[in-house]
């Protein structure tokens, strides 16, 4: 098992191709993208009621190796300070395939 | 006023199910009609009316009439985000002026659908090229709400501008735009032939899913409703006074340029409406900065109730003194 | 008996269709009818069953005749879950057996709606108050559950009291009861002006939609059986002969009180079937201790079916037997 | 070449939202009909489809011709994944071929619908029996295919030979060919009658339908567009080329048993259309090493369009050379 | 970057109302919900087959500053206990946007 | 609070059942399944366009023992190589309803 880092991303579904073009262009291994998952943040005050409109997030999923974490953070805050969402990175191990991450 | 039309409005099935669906929020009834249902039946009915307007339009043809309409529809897209920009500065910012400007420039394709099936109630015919009005009042007042933000705008940032090319792109290809004007098209293409192979699905489902789809919204702007704690009495007073004011200087504009009743019902009701999906979809990639449950909850919680139940009626009761 | 009445009531698409369902899953095919296109299809039928029975019942008006009928079906509704419950309390403890026996005190929409298709089919006629009856008698059952989970309880605890709000919100505003009651009452107000527009939605769908739900139900059902090992012959039991009991009962009472043939079908499938979505969603709140797995698929999987295939011929035949 | 064909196939509303869909991705709209919608319309289709053929094919009965024809449609869904096999082996590694060679050798369910319904416009008939043959065309190509792969691959490992079980439940259970067969043997169950309650759903919105699944068909296909850059100039040329000979083969064919101008038609699509859903699932599952955006990319963005646009009015006009 | 407690709750959908009230109680910084997930647990053996009923489960998910976990716990014990569902507490970290969390 | 392992993974919605089979025969308390998930990987390049077909994958999320990992990780690492999907481990503290699994 290698250890690699999880980034979590969720922000409104109009601003995941933003998202995902930022992870492409750091070539992350892969992604995993939960679409309409409703939420209530600090900016997103619409989202109160939990109504299921146009307005829902999307769930960012990303496991990638360590030195990936800086570019994408130097990348992403801006998007998220401008446009609402949030990001979060935790440790995980990941089980060896043939083509492992880590 | 003619109590009898407010009547003969509300003891229709579509705005029936729509107290019903806002009953069932005050209630704390678990009725609810899940995603993407209500998506479902919105492009169905943007398709249906897209569709029999194109096929009518290519009976009427493009008359002169019908080239001023269009004119008129434009003109007030461009001039209601300008003078409820003015307006809405007394009270808010910026970027929150701008946003709910926009929002009432543009319109909302149910609020015209339901007064669509009111007009054939009453057996009162209209023109297929009020379809295209529709298509061409809904995105101007995004790029003029972005105009107004620029020009007002403190300090120009570099983000702005590059967002232009994205704004052109959701005020002219979003989908509810592209999928109306594209079946308009595709009626104007293949006229009362495709008309014929398309009917029994596209008129004699549009009332039954009208209806539903009214449900679905009484649900979602009852919902609604709390945000107004947070939004004041100003705009609350400004998403009720400035349909009717819209209305009526769409009532004007169609009495000076020759509107049959029915086409003039429908002009007045795209001067009132506001948009509570594209426009805000605009906004908040473009202007981050405004707060969407203002503009959200004011469209969608006021205007657009007020409109269904009292407007239609109302400005229809306004366009028969004239007319008659 | 009368086996023609077995196989004309086998031979239909929406019977079929709910073989083809069972098939699907007991031969393994990957055939499902993904959410949330049941709810769509539940929702449709709803509406449309309420919206019509609203309609009949403002031309047929309350005669004495409906009075008794509705309180016919409230009696069985308050009588069915009580003698039940003690039959349950035999083998099961007391929380899974207030939950059954509220579970077949309860309706089933759907089943209500095959036996209404298949009279149509018969050209038998019934009443749109017999939808009334329907909506009154999805409700008492929770409360009598209840109310019977709480006198039979050893301690209470605060946390049952509390949820007694809940327990009426969930038994007369649950989403099923609201949007059938509400199309009910909409149906009375627009009457046959409403009738013509929604018409070729509300009826020209009504048998196709009818069959897909009947597809889901039965791929539903299918999946359900095998939990059916756990449950027990005591209870597979009780799902099918309880039905056939409340059945004759319902037919005695209907014959007492002089219903029609086709009221009599209709309100014998009421009583014989059981609920599968509201009671448990309120028993899963309220009872927690009991397990969802026995009062879900005994009738779902035992108890539904029955009715669908064998019940609703069996009942007619029977009330075509006394009313001859 | 007959040109008018080309054109009253292309001025279908059908045609037009294919091209409708595959142009909002092109110009980036945002338009799009999200999941399950999708699933909705192909359940829909394949019900209406397998009813009608079942109601037919109890009229028509079980002629010689009928025999033929469909002993047809096995010899080619066994012929074509063999002799495209070996031309795929001349650029592709033995894994694509095989896959890629088993998707050209089943068929598209939406290819053969849209065929059927330009027949009905230019009112020409066809045999309900043309079902039959679709249901049977689907699954042969998946085991062909399979054994290819069996007796062409080097070392043949356990895990393979496991899988023949769930091999021939994807290629024989799937949900497509089992509601398609289903609802077949369901409209030969109920016959007449079931044809008069049903109709108004399976006919009366069955071109509405269409309409909105190529509507969604068109933006599916042309996002995979892009992926045609990987896939090389050999691919794209077979995607195109082996369409008309696999039609030519089936004009043949049935110029030789002498099936109808419409049976024919519907037999040159069959044979002419590629599988990308049934198929391509089958070959994920049981020839992981192959990859699937080469064969789901050839079949959905290049023949499948090829098909519906050029293909469909291009063996009609052969097969009006030839049987005139 | 700050170090934050990341929540996560899967409970059958009926409760998400009670568990949300709970969170927002506890005044969390935000919250995400996924509706529509279904799995297996101790009690819920009718979500055996995986049946995508009305049934069905919620996924709820957390970010917060560890100081709110001690308080959250306690409330959501006694739902999970009666109504059923799990919750379980891990490690993560906030990428700083303007407001952060942590 | 137990410390248990969360282990996620995420494959084609074909694979979900073999998968499921595999978590059973573990013995693991419990497992959530969010279905219609998308995402890019190494291998699934068809979802490039996050196309949401039939074709789409499902997210396989367990809390479990850290003895059952051992085992599971060995079943699961031949069906990932064969026919694609990814599998993650990370740490998590679980918050003790009356049956806990740690
Ligand atoms: N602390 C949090 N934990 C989990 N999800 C959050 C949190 N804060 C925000 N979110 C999600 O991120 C979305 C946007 O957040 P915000 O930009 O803060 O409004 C919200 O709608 C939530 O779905
Ligand atoms: N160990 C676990 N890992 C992941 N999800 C679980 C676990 N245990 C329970 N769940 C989820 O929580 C729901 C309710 O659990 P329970 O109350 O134990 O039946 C289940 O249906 C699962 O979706
Ligand atoms: N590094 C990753 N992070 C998150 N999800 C991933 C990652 N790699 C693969 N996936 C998901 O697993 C699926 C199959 O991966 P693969 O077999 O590598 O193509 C992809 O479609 C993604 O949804
Ligand atoms: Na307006
Ligand atoms: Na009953
Ligand atoms: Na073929």
């Amino acid at each position: 098992m290698e250890s690699v880092k999880r980034i979590e991303i969720i922000a409104n579904s109009q601003e995941l191709n933003r998202l995902l073009r930022i992870l492409d262009k750091a070539k992350v291994p892969g992604y995993t993208v939960i679409r309409n998952v409703v939420g209530r943040g600090q900016r997103s005050t619409t989202d109160d009621d939990l109504v299921d409109t146009s307005t829902s997030n999307a769930y960012v999923l990303c496991f990638c190796q360590e030195e990936k974490i800086a570019q994408i953070e130097e990348e992403i805050r801006p998007v998220l300070n401008r446009f609402g969402g949030v990001c979060f990175v935790s440790e995980a191990m990941q089980i060896n395939a043939l083509k492992c991450i880590g | 006023m003619d109590f009898n039309l407010i009547v003969s409005n509300i003891l229709n099935p579509p705005v029936l199910f729509f107290f019903l669906g806002m009953l069932a929020v005050f209630v704390k009834s678990d009725l609810e009609i899940p995603s993407p249902l209500p998506k479902l039946f919105s492009l169905y009915l943007l398709f249906a009316i897209g569709f029999k307007g194109g096929v009518e339009l290519i009976k009427s043809g493009l008359s002169r009439e019908v080239i001023l309409i269009i004119l008129a529809a434009i003109f007030m897209a461009c001039v209601v985000p300008i003078y409820t920009f003015f307006l809405l500065r007394i009270k808010l910012d910026l970027y929150n002026a701008a946003a709910i400007a926009a929002t009432y420039g543009s319109i909302s394709a149910v609020t015209f659908i339901t007064a669509g099936s009111f007009l054939q109630q009453l057996d009162i015919s209209y023109g297929g090229y009020m379809v295209a009005a529709l298509a061409l009042m809904e995105s101007p007042a995004i790029i003029v709400g972005l105009i107004l933000v620029k020009l007002a705008a403190p300090s120009e940032d570099g983000d702005r501008e590059f967002a232009w090319s994205e704004v052109l792109q959701e005020a002219f290809l979003n989908s509810s735009v592209f999928l109306l004007v594209g079946s308009l098209v595709i009626g104007l293409l293949t006229g009362e032939h495709g008309w014929e192979v398309l009917s029994p699905f596209t008129q004699g489902l549009f009332y039954g899913v009208l209806t539903f789809f009214l449900l679905d919204m009484g649900l979602v702007a009852a919902k609604r409703i709390k945000d107004l704690k947070t939004t004041g009495f100003f705009l609350i007073g400004f998403a009720i006074i400035i349909p009717v004011v819209n209305a009526g200087l769409g009532i004007g504009l169609a009495k000076l340029i020759g509107m049959s009743q029915g086409d003039a019902l429908l002009f007045a009701v795209l001067c009132a409406s506001a948009s509570y999906i594209a426009v805000p979809a605009a906004m908040r990639m473009t202007v981050p900065e405004a707060n969407p449950s203002l503009y959200v909850s004011a469209a969608l919680a006021v205007t657009f109730p007020f409109n269904i139940i009292v407007g239609i009626p109302l400005y229809l009761y306004v366009i028969n003194l004239f007319w008659a």
